[in-house]
């Protein structure tokens, strides 16, 4: 196991060599001058030029690479070129609120998402596998930003009940850090719920399917035991793997709904940085989720071997 | 894998394997209510498409700063927007985009991911290499990558389709390798290999079509998530430019006034999310109907 | 309203359940957390990133100068220089001014502000500053003569040195320690001093999240009532917070619940949602408001022909393009002045093309006359910016009907400013035209007009007018002994620019802010600045 | 109409009520939907105390859907009991609620199943899944019911007990699983056993075993059995009485004796007739001395070390020297796991070969590249296993006969000529051609791939288990087409089966391999007539049914009758 783990370490190094050396090679090409941000509308080119060098954006593109990469080896990240701040530091704030929201929408997700895959299943081609089916259909299909603006308008703002925007550390308690995470939560899980309950559905119906679910039925145990203990384990793989692979469309998502709650995470920084053309902000941060997303999978693999003894590495 | 291929299936008492392997039949009569209703919705919607010069009142980019913002009328059934132009001109126009980015990118991505994929499937130093690089696209968040690759090129369709599609390719050719490495094992492939068939033929005749039922599934939630990335897309400002509508942009140009004209996000945002649902709910139909295994299937 | 119904048909009713049992438990109900006292929370028109007032002209960091550096000077509501830190005393020649900075300033870190600061952070902000450059090549020398003394002198007569040294925006004179200041003005600084009303909290500032301010118990103001950047800053609150929020939609909202107190530029058409709201005061706090502007590319064809510029000028129009960008009559307004109308030198001389618009049968036959040869016009439109997004719409459109070819590129805000940088040809990635917005302060004169600079490829702002003339007439202006002197000058020069099409004023606008009724006492002026406001228990 | 196999009468039907622990009457049961279609047509069947009753038919004749019915275990949402009546020792379970249905499964009647692979969950351990049994049925302490657990265990013989309850399913052989699968479904005693189909998947030598243990409980707890099977030789061995099923009816039934030595029906005696015996065909002259196919020192070894992998590998085959020649047949007998289909797949080069020498008339094939292999590809050709399989479902039986000879030129008008009439060689009619797979049955299925194979006319026909997911009536044909062929067409012929009633019935010279290594070989009636090795020896011996000559329905010569009590007094291996 160990050695495996290892070896999916050692193997993941030429997948973010990919990512670093394609992001590089992607933002230095794309038009845009952080410069140009940082002198403003004002500035004169002659001004430009001079700011540019300053942040060494002139030297060539393999000179910066190498310069950039040798620090990654260094674990120096850079600093932002606009604020000045270091990377490190400017990811350091907006874990939290990105985490918080990451990791509240996954409970969510999994409070509801196993249960309603594993009804439909149950009751397959009947109206509750239908309905079950229609919502999470209907949670694919709408729009994050358009759900968030739903969730704000009924609950933040005619119900009164969840505040309109924003984050609260966990660190002032648990009451207002849930009200304020929860609608942003919610929105971001709506599509994660959709996903992972087709997905638990689909494996359940495999797996329903299956000689020792008649076996267990032979044996005369009860439809819970044999769906939660017997079934359930056994779809567990692709649900995993479902739900690893889904990660990447919470990325996507979670930069959404930070915007529209206005939860300062990494998202936001993402895309900010991205607009503002801070090169060291945004590679750091894209080989961060990647590098992320590259972990979540290995544990999602490693995982497997917990949920089926017949996996061994 | 102790077991050897040979006692899989002894004796005539084992159940016949039921394969479903044949190329989509899906009877008429195996439509379920939702699967017509969903035909019928996507059927309309393409009809939309193809005729919205002709259906639409107005110039779709036609504006007129002075009527902006106009509620319900006769000459205008959605309003208009922020340029007084009107919503319902717009929506229909805005079909034609959100198809050909949800059909392109679909399109696009099955052909480009199809050939890597039998090939990745099939040789494996190439695989290696493939993978590899594969693996680094899927792990860079697709939304990022769009961004970044909009702000290179500029906004315009086009682009906006190369960056919805460059991602969804990684796992068009993670599926259909994924399809190849196990039907490579059938018996009818190496069948093949014993008549003498050259490799091309064998990839093209017998492993090629195995991958169209799957596919067929997977270029469903693609064109569907499509659709909802341009959207997001333009939510965040780095969509189709305006004077080529699409429901994203026309959603994202009037999310400003969703409490005041919610009828400038409500409209476009009906017909995507009934475009999806049907799409997905075809995907699905398609799904039951061709493979009950897909779902089983690890993605790598 | 009927969203209740809508959503709860969207989603399932066991969600709803979950929801308000979730929110029974959390003891919700309070939409508002009960705000720390005296903090002013406020939404600024966009994020800080860059803390240096000096490299940067961008609005939000010149309002984060105002927050912690003092000026030298200020400028009162009758736009006059007023002693700020320095009162000073101008020799009968007009060459030496002398300044001495009063009593009582000290930086946030103790050290009393000196001559030697103020020096250095001149030097420094006279390298960046456009019209503080034109006026230092007036300047023999800028020497401290004391620990509170400063000397100015001049080797040619110059006539606005006050004027420069007060203006409230584009750069202002923002004062801080010479270690600083002697940062390259290529570099930004990383040290945050300053000797203003508020102190920068700068371990809890996180870029694109927050800043925050919090009192500088230290500062001692002047005697004299606030006006403009003049006279005493008294502040009443602990602390000012900014807060980042990127979607105008959900900052609307957060004023609208009262998690934000401030809310500096509202989107026209959701004032509505805050006139309604009981709470909420909505008013302009910028007396000067913006002028918005088409720039046109000199090099490329065709706006190399002036005929072809002009025929454009002819095609545009104020009434349409405001229209799309405010579409309130009572924020926003016709102007056909170059200085902004309500200005000292405020005219409207040459200005009829423009203030006549569109009149697109005119523009095709000017066209006509010029050989127009339908090369198309590339015209960059940023798509997340919402206050330049809509203009080059609405001109594309102008254009068209007046016989133009047009090729809107949307684009993201950082590809336009580096393209509007590119003086190649369009097939290599140049450009033709696109638009940007200013306050008043920043175009009031021909001297920090950026845009009335005949420089050429070198010397000028983007779009690179060739105009030697333009030139000349500034340096008179520059010279000129008396304001009627200058005024004529100015409209002088206000009609060539629109003879040759220097850029085009395309109207101007004001921005009404949104305010929690616990606010009083807020300062109208161009800059929202944050003394002088109480905030209610 | 089902009245009349209602005629047995009980053999043993002991004092006291309930006479039988299981009777089933007039059951039909359908396939819902619109149009439903009958899968049982009034079936009636009984099982008194202690008896073992066989359901016998071939695949698709009901005898599973019987079982399942009983168990009330039948898919929901595909099958539905139209009417008739089962009744558990007098308890009639059609009508019974959900939650009394779930207290009778494990505790009156219980069932073990054809797969013990699938049929155990791969995810809960060994003491798991038997523990849930108890959990669920009794109120037995956690101490009790590890006593339990080890007691069953012990009696269904199983070594090292507290490892296996440990263990996983996929960490124990498909005997031990099996043995697990009874255990489990005896450890509350129940008085009706269904067993399906339980050794099918086994290799004869555990299926003996396993046969064995089941009578053997019996005996101990007086547990009536349901067994069903496809296999006459497993009836011949433990039956008391028979029921033969086709079509979803009962055919015939009646006491084993009657069955096998007087069978009424046509159905049966066709089913016993083509039931393979173990003796040996009649050796044949050998009518050419070209070597077809020799190999010499043929070695396969399985993941050989590497940077990531340490040790030794897998050694699927060592060694294997073998010689055919033209017009013979060369059988390879073995057990799961011996190496068998390895050579095979080699001597194919669908494997490439670790060592040795492969030489097809008198060409080295066993290192030459892909592309230098080309041209000898079409010299021998390979029938596989499962016909469902071989052929692919998306081309027309004409495309996939006729892909060979494109490949090697033959312009496609007179190769689909010449596949017409190989489709009447292999007794399919010629318009067979435009038609797909799926519209064969298996044994037609396999006849397209036997055509397939015979369309490059190859010098060597590779037979992979190439009967053995056929019913035993489609087997016979299949092998008396083989036959003819090779007598006609002098193919020399490899047949690689585990069944060795199979091998003897069509082999010249026989292989038998074991763990990779071929222990013995030779003309086939010595090597099975008098074997010399010690494993032959076992082979033979667990052969089912080997003492009935069932074609001509009265034991072999020489051997005694068989019964159960022969069976019971062998010890378990």
């Amino acid at each position: 196991m160990l050695a495996y783990i290892l070896r999916r370490i050692l193997a993941s190094i030429p997948v973010m060599i990919v990512v670093a050396l394609f992001i590089f090679l992607l933002l230095r090409l794309t038009p845009g001058d952080p410069a140009a941000i940082i002198a403003g509308d004002m500035a004169t080119p002659a001004q430009l030029a001079e700011i540019r060098r300053n942040l060494g954006l002139d030297q060539p593109l393999l000179t910066q690479f190498v310069t950039w990469s040798g620090q990654l080896l260094t674990g120096d990240f850079g600093q932002s070129l606009i604020s000045r701040t270091p990377v490190l530091t400017l990811i350091g704030q907006r874990l939290e609120p990105t985490l918080s929201l990451a990791i509240v929408s996954m409970i969510m997700t999994l409070i509801l998402s196993i249960p309603m895959g594993v009804l439909a299943a149950w009751r397959h081609r009947s109206l509750t596998d239908s309905a079950v089916m229609a919502i999470s259909v209907l949670g694919f299909s709408i729009p994050i930003f358009v759900t968030g603006y739903i969730l704000i308008q009924v609950f933040a703002i005619d119900l009164k009940l969840f505040p309109v925007q924003g984050f609260t550390s966990i660190s002032e308690g648990i009451g207002p850090f849930l009200q304020r995470i929860f609608l942003p939560a919610l929105a971001l899980a709506t599509i994660y719920i959709a996903l992972i309950a087709r997905m638990t559905r689909a494996a359940m119906l495999n797996v329903l399917g299956e000689d020792y679910i008649r076996t267990a039925r032979a044996k005369g145990l009860s439809e819970r035991i044999v769906l939660f203990r017997h079934a359930l384990r056994n779809a567990a793989v692709p649900i995993l793997t479902v739900i690893g692979t889904g990660f990447a469309l919470m990325i996507s998502g979670v930069v959404v709904t930070e915007s529209v709650f206005n939860v300062p995470g990494l998202g936001r920084l993402t895309v900010d940085a991205i607009l503002a053309r801070d090169y060291p902000v945004i590679q750091a941060l894209i080989l961060l989720t990647s590098g992320i997303y590259v972990a979540v999978n290995l544990l999602i693999d490693v995982s497997y071997a917990f949920m089926d003894p017949r996996i061994r590495y | 894998m102790a077991e050897h291929p040979s006692t899989a299936a002894t004796g005539p008492g084992a159940k016949p394997v039921v394969r479903r392997n044949f190329l989509p039949r899906i009877g008429v009569r195996g439509l379920g209510l939702a699967a017509w209703i969903a035909a019928f919705a996507l059927a309309l919607v393409v009809l939309m498409a193809l005729f919205a010069p002709l259906l639409s009142p107005y110039d779709p980019i036609a504006m007129n700063p002075m009527e902006r913002l106009a509620d319900w009328s006769l000459a205008h059934p959605f309003g208009t927007d922020a340029y007084g132009r009107d919503v319902f001109s717009r929506t229909l126009y805005g079909a034609r985009t959100s198809l050909i980015v949800g059909l392109g990118a679909a399109l696009v991505a099955v052909l480009i991911g199809l050939p890597l994929g039998l090939l990745s499937g099939f040789f494996r130093t190439l695989d290696a290499i493939l993978m590899r690089i594969m693996d680094g696209l899927m792990a860079i968040p697709a939304i990022l990558l769009a961004i970044a690759i909009v702000a290179l090129v500029g906004s315009s369709l086009w682009t906006v389709l190369v960056a919805i599609t460059i991602p969804e390719i990684p796992r068009v050719v993670r599926l259909v390798r994924s399809v190849v490495l196990s039907a490579r094992e059938e018996p009818y492939v190496e069948a093949a290999i014993t008549v003498g068939s050259s490799l091309p033929k064998i990839m093209w005749k017998h492993l090629a079509p195995n991958t169209v039922a799957p596919l067929i599934v997977q270029a469903t939630y693609v064109c569907a998530s499509a659709i909802l990335t341009e959207a997001i897309l333009s939510f965040l400002g780095a969509g189709i430019g305006t004077e080529t509508p699409s429901w994203g942009n026309i959603m994202s140009e009037g999310r400003i006034y969703f409490q005041l004209k919610p009828s400038l996000i409500f409209w476009p945002g009906l017909f995507l999310s009934i475009t999806i649902l049907a799409i997905n709910i075809l995907g699905d139909t398609a799904r039951d109907a061709l493979d009950p295994k897909l779902g089983k299937r690890r993605q790598d | 309203m009927s969203f209740i119904a809508k959503a709860s048909a969207f989603h399932p009713r066991h969600l709803l359940r979950a929801t308000l049992l979730a929110s029974t438990l959390l003891g919700a109900g309070l939409a508002a957390s009960p705000l720390q006292a005296q903090e002013i929370r406020a939404v600024m028109h966009s994020g800080i990133r860059v803390l240096d007032p000096v490299i940067t002209t961008a609005h939000i960091t010149r309002n984060h100068g105002y927050m912690i550096y003092d000026t030298l000077l200020g400028m009162d509501e009758n736009l006059e220089p007023q002693p700020q830190m320095a009162d000073w005393q101008v020799s009968d020649d007009g060459l030496t001014y002398t300044f001495t900075l009063r009593d009582g300033l000290v930086f946030h870190d103790g050290a009393p502000v000196t001559a030697a600061d103020a020096v250095a952070s001149l030097k420094r902000w006279g390298e960046r500053d456009g019209g503080a450059q034109m006026m230092f090549r007036s300047i023999e020398s800028l020497e401290a003569t004391g620990d509170k003394t400063f000397e100015l002198k001049l080797s040619e007569p110059f006539s606005t040195v006050l004027q420069l040294l007060a203006k409230p925006s584009g750069l202002p004179t923002f004062i801080m320690p010479a270690r600083v200041a002697e940062t390259p003005s290529s570099e930004s600084i990383t040290d945050y001093t300053g000797s203003g009303p508020f102190v920068f909290d700068e371990s809890q500032f996180e870029p694109g999240v927050r800043a925050v301010y919090t009192k500088n118990e230290a500062y001692v103001p002047r005697d004299e009532p606030p006006s403009w950047t003049a006279g005493g800053k008294v502040v009443n609150v602990d602390q000012v917070t900014w807060v980042v929020m990127p979607d105008a939609m959900t900052a609307v909202n957060a004023v609208g619940s009262g998690e934000i107190d401030f809310m500096e530029q509202t989107p026209y058409d959701l004032l509505p949602l805050l006139e309604a709201n009981p709470e909420l005061t909505v008013e302009v706090l910028s007396p000067l408001g913006y002028q918005t502007m088409a720039r046109l590319n000199w090099l490329n064809p065709p706006f190399d022909k002036v005929e072809i510029r002009r025929a454009a000028m002819a095609a545009l129009g104020q009434d349409p393009i405001l229209a799309a960008l405010v579409g309130n009559p009572q924020y926003q307004e016709k102007c056909g002045s170059m200085y902004g109308c309500g200005t000292p030198l405020a005219t409207d001389a040459g200005s009829e093309l423009i203030m006549n618009g569109p009149q697109p049968e005119e523009a095709k036959r000017m066209l006509e006359e010029a050989g127009y040869d339908g090369t198309p016009i590339v015209l960059m439109q940023p798509t997340d910016v919402p206050s330049i997004a809509p203009q080059p719409v609405v001109a594309a459109q102008l254009l068209r009907q007046a016989g133009f070819t047009v090729d809107l590129q949307p684009m993201d805000w950082q590809t336009l400013v580096t393209r509007r940088a590119s003086q190649a040809p369009v097939s290599e990635g140049g450009w033709n035209m696109f638009f940007t917005n200013w306050i008043i302060p920043e175009v009031w004169s021909p001297i920090n007009n950026p845009m009335l600079n005949g420089g050429g490829k070198e010397g000028a702002w983007f779009g690179w007018p060739d105009d030697p003339k333009l030139d000349e007439m500034r340096a008179n202006f520059a010279a000129a002994e008396s304001e009627e002197e200058r005024k004529t000058i100015a409209a002088d020069i206000q009609a060539h620019a629109y003879e040759v099409v220097n850029y085009i004023p395309v109207g101007e606008y004001k921005i009404p802010s949104a305010l929690s009724n616990k606010l009083t006492g807020m300062l109208e002026m161009p800059v929202p600045v944050f003394w002088a406001v109480e905030k209610a228990e | 109409m089902a009245g009349d196999t209602r005629n047995g009468t009980p053999q043993a039907a002991p004092d006291g009520a309930p006479a039988h622990t299981l009777v089933i009457s007039d059951l039909v049961v359908e396939t819902r939907g619109r149009e439903p279609r009958r899968i049982l047509d009034g079936v009636s069947l009984h099982v008194a105390p202690g008896e073992t009753v066989c359901l016998v038919g071939e695949s698709g004749s009901g005898k599973s859907v019987s079982s399942l019915a009983t168990m009330g275990l039948l898919p929901k949402d595909a099958l539905t009991v139209r009417s008739g009546v089962i009744e558990v020792e007098g308890e009639d379970v059609l009508s019974a609620s959900p939650k009394r249905l779930r207290q009778l499964r494990a505790t009156r009647m219980s069932m073990i199943f054809q797969e013990p692979m699938t049929a155990l969950n791969p995810v809960l351990s060994i003491e798991k899944q038997l523990d849930e049994v108890l959990d669920a049925h009794s109120a037995a302490t956690g101490t009790e019911r590890r006593k339990r657990i080890r007691d069953i265990l012990e009696l269904v013989r199983l070594p090292d007990i507290e490892r296996m309850c440990r263990s996983f399913p996929h960490q124990l052989s498909g005997g031990q699983r099996q043995r697990v699968m009874i255990a489990m479904a005896l450890i509350l005693e129940p008085k009706l056993l269904i067993a399906d189909e339980p050794t099918t998947a086994l290799d004869v030598t555990t299926q003996k075993a396993i046969l064995e243990l089941v009578a053997d409980i019996q005996k101990r707890l007086g547990t009536s059995v349901l067994f069903i099977t496809h296999d006459m030789g497993v009836v011949a061995d433990i039956a008391d009485r028979v029921y033969v099923m086709r079509h979803g009816r009962i055919v015939e039934d009646g006491p084993i004796g009657s069955i096998l030595r007087e069978p009424k029906k046509d159905y049966t005696r066709d089913l016993l007739a083509s039931v393979p015996a173990l003796s040996p065909r009649p050796a044949r002259p050998a009518t050419s001395a070209e070597i077809v196919l020799q190999t010499s020192q043929l070695t396969m070894v399985y993941g050989r070390p590497s940077f990531f992998r340490k040790g030794e590998g897998t050694v699927a085959a060592k060694d294997i020297d073998l010689v055919l020649k033209r017009g013979r047949t060369l059988g390879i007998v073995g057990e799961s796991g011996s190496g068998k289909s390895t050579v095979a797949r080699c001597v194919m080069r669908l494997l490439d070969p670790t060592g040795g020498s492969i030489r097809l008339r008198n060409r080295e094939i066993a290192d030459v590249s892909r592309r230098a292999l080309r041209p000898h590809r079409k010299r021998m050709q390979m029938i596989f296993q499962d016909p469902n399989r071989s052929l692919n479902p998306r081309l027309t039986v004409g495309e996939s006969i006729i892909e060979g000879p494109i490949n090697y030129g033959v312009d496609p008008d007179s190769a689909r000529n010449k596949a017409r009439s190989l489709l009447e060689t292999v007794g399919l009619p010629a318009d067979a051609i435009d038609r797909h797979p799926h519209q064969f049955s298996g044994g037609q299925r396999q006849r397209i791939a036997i055509a397939r194979a015979l369309a490059l006319e190859p010098d060597l026909l590779v037979a992979d288990e190439a009967v053995s997911a056929l019913d035993v009536s489609v087997q016979a044909q299949v092998l008396d087409l083989l036959d003819d062929l090779q007598a006609r067409l002098g193919v020399a012929l490899l047949f690689i089966t585990h069944d060795l009633r199979v091998a003897a019935q069509i082999c010249d010279e026989v292989a038998v391999m074991q763990k990779g290594r071929i222990v013995e070989c030779g003309p086939t009636g010595e090597v099975l007539g008098n074997p010399a090795e010690a494993y032959t020896r076992q082979l033979i011996d667990a052969a089912p049914g080997r003492f009935w000559d069932f074609p001509n329905f009265r034991p072999l010569a020489g051997a005694h009758e068989p019964s159960r009590q022969d069976v019971m007094v062998e010890p378990a291996r």
